[in-house]
Order: C-alpha cells, then structure tokens, then sequence
C-alpha cells in the first residue's frame, strides 16, 4: 500500500467520485464544525478577537504536512508523486492580494462559503454566487490576463529550494513557526476586546 | 457542555479541527496524489455551463478551451463531487451542532444590503483572483503548504497579507 | 489547560525534529539496487552492430543512438545519425528529455562498450526505459561495418550474406562511387531481413 | 474561546497520531542495501583513475604479498575452478548482494583492503563494480582488462585488447579509404583473432568468419 493510491494504480479511478465525496464531507466537517461557516468568526483573525483561522489552518498544513514526511520516510507514501502547483511568481502574487481584497469584503473563502451556503447563510450564498460571477469575468477578459497568467513560470517549484535549504529543515521550522504563531495568537486574544457575534 | 451543545454556539477546538482538517488533506493526498480544492469546482461548473450555453464561444475562448480540450479530465469532476461532499459535511455539521438556520452575519454598524452587497463583491474578487494564482485558500494555500510548494506558501502570505491590510480598511464591515 | 497545550507542543515539535533528522531524500526515481544488478546480470541490453546497422539502414524511427564520448570525439566521427551526449552531461534537464522519450529505443554507445555500459547503469538505475548498449561500441561497429572483412573462401553462406549486407550499409552510410546507389537499396532491404534473422541464429547458439 | 478549554478529544486525536507514527517507525524496515551515493556522485565514477586498477598495476600487485589487495572474481563458478587469480575470491555476479557475499566484502573493507573486482573482461566487471560502489564500498577497484592478462604466465601484460579499451581505434585514413571498402587492417584482424581465441564467450556473432 505505496501511495498515493489513484496515482499509482493501487485504487481504480472509477472510485474518485466516491472518494472526493467522502474526502469532501470529512473537508466540510471539519470547516463547519470550526466554525468557518460564520464569517464574523473568520475575520476575527484580522482584528485578533477570534483567531480560529489561524489555528484551523495552521495546525491543518503542519499536520498533514507531518503526515506526508513520516509517511515518505516510512516508505509508506512517495512523497516526490504528489502534485506540485505550479508556481507563476506574478500570477500567484496578484491572485493572492486579489483574494485577500475579496476575503476581507466577502469574510468567506470559497470552501468555507460553501459550508456557510449549506447552513443557511444567505451572506456566504451570494458570496458563492460572486464566485461563479468572478470565474466568468477572469474567462471572459482572459486575453487581456494571459501575459501576467503565464508570465514566469517556475514549475512546481518547492519552497525550500527557492530557499536553497533542505526540505526537513524548512518543514522543521515551519512546525515552530506555527507553534509560535499560535502563542502569540493566545497573547494578543487576551489583550483584545471580545467583540460579540 | 452538553446543555449547549446544540444551540448553535458550540464549535470543536480549533486545533482539533486543524488536526481533523489536516487528516484530510493527508487523506486526499495520500489517495488520489493532490490535495483538495474548492475554487476549482467553480471554474469546472462555469466551464461546462458557458460550454452548453454557448458551446461557440467557449471553444473560441482560449481560457475555456483550455479546460474544455481535456474534457474527459477527472480532476474537474473530482473537484465537484468533493464540493457537493463539503456541503454535505457542512450541513451535518450544522445539523449537529443547531446552526441550521436561514441568516445574515454582519456587524452591527451596516445593514443587510450593505452585507450582501459586500458578500457579493468579495465573491466576484475571489473568483477572479483565484484564477489568477490557480486555486483559492484551500487548493492553493492550504494544499501548497502541505507539500511545501513555493507556489502554496506566496498565494497564502500573498492572501493573508492583503486580507490583513483591507479588512482594517472595511474594518467596519465587521466589528 | 495550559499544560495540555504545552503537552500537545511538545508532541508536535518533537514531530518536527523527527523530521529535521530524516536523512535527505533521493528524488529521483530510482530502481532499487536488487534489481539493477538482475538488469545488469541480463546481457539482453546489449544490441549487436549488425543488428543497429539494420535498423538504421531501415531508418527505424524508433531507434536512437546516443554518443556518449567527448564532444570532439563525436566531432572526429560518429555513427552516421547519432547525437552526442557526454557522459558527464547526462544528468542535465535536456539529456534528461531525450531519455525519458517513452517509444524510442535509446542505444548508447562510447568507443568500447564499458564507458557506455556504465552510462546504461546510471540511466537503468534512474528508470530510463527502453535503453540499450551498442556491443563493442564504435570501435567494433567501424571494424565490422566500415571496414568490414572479405569472408574466406570456406565461410559459409551466412557469413556471405552477412559480409554482403556490411558492404552495402557501409556504401548506404558513405556512398560509393563504384555501385551507383538507387538500384541497390532493394537489394539492401532484401539482403537486411535475410541477415536479421542469421544473426539471431547465430545468437542462439549457433557457433 | 471556551471551545479551546476542551482538549481531550484533541489530546486523544493527536495521541492516537503519534502512536500510528510511532507504531510505523517502530515496524519499520530499512532495506539492507540501499544507494549510498547519489545518481551524479555515481556519475563522477565514470572515468576516475583513483577507482580502477590498469593490467600493468594488477600485475605488479599479483607479485608483492603485502595483503592490501583480495582480487573478486565475479565469473560464474564453473569458470573460477577452471582457474583464477591466486587467492581470489569467487562472487558470481548474481550472489553479489548475498549474505555471505555481503559478509566477505564487509571483512575485507574492515581488514582495510582493496577489492579488486576483475571479470573475464572489464565489460563484465563493470555492472558489478558499479554497484558496489554505489551501495557504499568504496574499496571496490575496477580491473580495466580481461581475464588472460591476469594470467600468471608473464608475457600476458602484452596481450593488450584494444578492442575492449576505450581508446579510439578509428583511423582517419581508413575513413578516407571508405569507398574501397575491401582493405583491411591486417594488425587490426590479428588482434580480433587473439580475443577470439582466448575469450570465447564474450563474442557471439560471427563478425569476421574466423570464429565458427
């Protein structure tokens, strides 16, 4: 049992929609159940009233990302299989603020606005509509996109050897990085004024 | 603990539901070798309605054909089914902690339409810039970082940043 | 409260030193040692010059010969439609791509076969597929095609037809002005079959 | 924040992960033989002079007796009770990674020797000489000739095979001589014919209408 399983033939593709199904409830689970359905809760992060973002995310990457180097080390998993985003250094930066323009308007981001349309929320409905809206205008402007879309293209270029370090060196100090991130979170909770929602 | 547990106020431990969040992510990547996605499903169900809608048009535009001229590509549907699997896990959450209920969340400073308006607005803005980096917080940020891919870490301090700094300019919306 | 965090700290941080100490990974894909040395044990990678010959004189597309020598070695002479890869470029992205082509028969080749049979361990234990090592290397593909030698009298028909079809790759490659050209690229292509199947023969246990 | 007072089914997830962890680090099992060096640190053995031993080196160690060298015949068994090197050591290709193979060559690393791996050519030494080195025996050498020059009887040393080398043997001139395709290089020839008389096996086709 070498994964990952599609990829390596272990698990026949005819049973991916079963799997994304299942994967997607444990994925819309554990957003809900955080609390991620309530996009005041989200955005407490950036006040600092209520910072389960930062913890739900963190605590997320560093744990699966901890999961897929024992699994590697293990020989359990190929870890080298995985599929890398490719990295366009533009494109990535832009996405990135133009997302972060429309987290702090909408309080949602895609997954967890779906998770908010399945509650009731009728916030998160139009923001889900917004996203259908938003994917269609990016088509339709594309050519006017397309340079800074395929400008600089690095492939899946892995953070650590853009970083020229090792790639357990980095996942090592990344794991402290979260950890103290989640200290600090605790701090600054405190000291900030609980804001009702 | 058990009093409230359904009146709609009770949410898990983060951290539990990072640990919980991350077992899954590890799980979609240790079976089908990517991690999850959200953005994705969008951009799959506006293809495939633009394609029936306008099946002329789609194939002339060079972002649709692009996604169109594999068309029997399972991630696109995968991405979709494990949507309709967000949704279902949210709504049994929900369902299990009370939150089923039809509302609006805002601050107390701006009305409905204002909210809705806003909802709107930063909807349209996540799905252009989703797009742009090629997944949104959870296929590119969270996914990205569980691999340690370079593209994953920029879209998520490129994200969160940007957040930070507009969200103290629209801090009204808010609180 | 506060000690269980510190507790659960503990446990991840200890996770993550875990993970500082995990030697660095080889990447690549790699065919385990076990293996390799069954492939290198198999003499099967090994094509024979009279067996390449054919199929360059067939312009097989399928085939193709890789020159692993110096750069001004390849210069001085190469077989006819080789490339020049040097061995200490082979780890380089564009060597990369030509060894990884799926539906191409790659045969390396230096001036004997070790250099080149030395490469094909490498390429092997990378996962490169469909790789071969020209026997006797250019060395013996000069001697047996360009300066091939008359059979005596007492050889056999086989070795006949064998000496015919050197000569007449040896003028498909070079030219010659004695033959014209043109009527004798059918008999070349008869003449091809009739050796292909001596020299497997000959291979199984003929000699 | 009373939700992060609740942390025992969090101390229990996790705990539960890290036992998996613990229990797949605990049943883990390295392979015995595994790659020491990487795909270019093997590539830089190519062509280094410090790894291979010449005729003419191999020849002077058969005669001093100071224990620095074993020689590794790695021909099959039938072909080492025909006759081998003096003290040699038989490891058939295929019981190279072999315990008791493995064993022998761990002593002779340890007595701080050098394994010199020879073949009935240096194309059959090579594959494991190369592997050897890439599973971490650095004192493993490369004998870069046959079998026969190995010979006891002295006037072996001469019996150099360019064919086997990896000296260019192409002359320009008989490139130039290409459209009289007939002439033959007679020194050429010889040689080719020594091989054949000496190493059987190593050629199979009848590539000149001598062997058969």
């Amino acid at each position: 049992m070498v994964g990952p399983l599609i990829p390596m033939g272990i698990i026949p593709e005819t049973w991916n929609n079963v799997i994304a199904l299942l994967l997607g409830v444990g994925f819309g689970f554990s957003l809900e159940a955080s609390g991620f359905s309530s996009s005041r809760k989200i955005m407490g992060t950036f006040f600092g009233y209520d910072f389960v973002v930062l913890r739900v995310f963190f605590t997320a990457a560093i744990t699966a990302m901890t999961g897929i180097f024992y699994f590697d080390y293990m020989g359990w998993m190929d870890m080298s299989m995985l599929y890398i985003n490719p990295y366009y250094i533009m494109s990535a930066i832009i996405g990135g603020i133009i997302m972060g323009f429309g987290f702090a308007l909408g309080g949602f981001c895609p997954g967890t606005s779906f998770t908010g349309v399945a509650i009731g929320k009728i916030d998160a409905m139009f923001f889900s509509g917004g996203l259908f809206i938003g994917v269609f205008i990016f088509s339709e402007l594309y050519p006017l996109f397309q340079g800074i879309y395929n400008s600089q293209n690095l492939g899946d270029a892995k953070i650590y050897d853009l970083l020229g370090m090792r790639s357990t060196v980095f996942a090592f100090l990344l794991i402290v990085a979260a950890v103290g991130m989640f200290y600090g979170a605790a701090l600054v909770e405190k000291k900030v004024k609980k804001v009702d929602y | 603990m058990a009093k409230n547990k359904r009146d709609g106020s009770f949410y898990i431990n983060p951290y539990l539901g990072g640990v919980l969040l991350g077992l899954v992510l590890f799980g979609t990547y240790y079976i089908t070798g990517r991690g999850l996605g959200a953005s994705g499903a969008v951009k799959s169900s506006v293809v495939s309605a633009v394609h029936t809608v306008a099946p002329v048009h789609a194939d002339n535009n060079k972002y649709y054909s692009k996604f169109l001229s594999d068309d029997a590509s399972p991630m696109s549907n995968w991405l979709v089914f494990e949507v309709i699997g967000v949704i279902v896990g949210g709504f049994l959450s929900g369902t299990l902690y009370g939150r089923l209920k039809f509302k609006i969340e805002h601050s107390p400073k701006i009305t409905n339409r204002t909210r809705l308006v806003a909802a709107l607005v930063g909807g349209i803005l996540f799905g252009v810039g989703s797009q742009f980096a090629r997944g949104c917080t959870s296929g590119a940020a969270l996914s990205g970082m569980a691999v340690l891919s370079a593209s994953g870490i920029v879209t998520m301090m490129a994200i969160f940043g940007s957040a930070y700094l507009f969200s103290w300019i629209f801090k009204k919306l808010w609180i | 409260m506060n000690k269980k965090y510190l507790l659960l700290a503990g446990i991840i941080i200890a996770l993550g030193v875990g993970i500082l100490f995990m030697p660095a990974k080889d990447t690549t894909k790699q065919v385990q040692p076990e293996l390799l040395l069954a492939a290198i044990d198999d003499p099967s990678r090994f094509l024979t010059t009279d067996d390449i010959t054919d199929r360059l004189v067939k312009k097989d597309p399928t085939l193709l010969l890789i020159d692993v020598r110096a750069e001004s070695q390849y210069k001085a002479f190469s077989v006819p439609g080789a490339i020049n890869m040097p061995a200490d470029s082979l780890l380089t992205v564009a060597s990369q791509e030509i060894l990884n082509q799926g539906e191409i028969d790659k045969v390396l080749f230096s001036n004997s076969d070790v250099t080149s049979d030395q490469v094909w361990i490498i390429c092997k234990r990378m996962g490169v597929q469909r790789i071969y090592v020209m026997q006797g290397g250019i060395n013996k593909w000069f001697s047996t095609i360009v300066k091939t030698e008359k059979p005596t009298a007492t050889a056999s028909a086989k070795d006949l037809d064998l000496y015919q079809f050197r000569i007449a790759a040896c003028q498909h490659f070079f030219g010659s002005p004695e033959m014209s050209v043109s009527p004798k690229k059918e008999a070349v292509k008869k003449k091809v079959n009739v050796v292909k199947k001596a020299s497997e023969a000959s291979s199984g246990g003929g000699c | 924040m009373d939700e992060l007072n609740k942390t025992n089914r969090l101390t229990i997830t996790v705990v539960a992960i890290v036992l998996v962890i613990i229990i797949g680090l605990v049943t883990l099992r390295r392979p015995d033989i595994k790659y020491t060096l990487n795909t270019s640190e093997s590539l830089a053995l190519l062509g280094n002079p410090a790894l291979v031993i010449t005729p003419e080196q191999a020849v002077s160690l058969l005669k001093d007796s100071t224990g620095k060298t074993m020689f590794i015949d790695i021909r099959n068994s039938i072909a080492f009770e025909r006759g081998h090197v003096k003290n040699a050591i038989n490891i058939p290709v295929r019981e190279l990674f072999e315990k008791t193979s493995k064993a022998t060559l761990r002593d002779i690393e340890k007595a701080g020797q050098k394994a010199i791996i020879y073949g009935e050519s240096q194309q059959q030494a090579n594959g494991p000489w190369m592997m050897l080195q890439q599973i971490g025996y650095k004192n493993a050498l490369l004998f870069t000739g046959n079998y026969v020059q190995l010979d006891p009887n002295p006037d072996s040393i001469t019996k150099l095979l360019p064919q086997f080398s990896e000296t260019p043997l192409i002359d320009t001139a008989a490139l130039k001589a290409l459209t009289a395709p007939k002439s033959t290089d007679k020194t050429a020839t010889k040689t080719t014919e020594t091989v054949k008389k000496k190493v059987a096996p190593v050629k199979k086709e009848a590539s000149s209408g001598g062997g058969c």
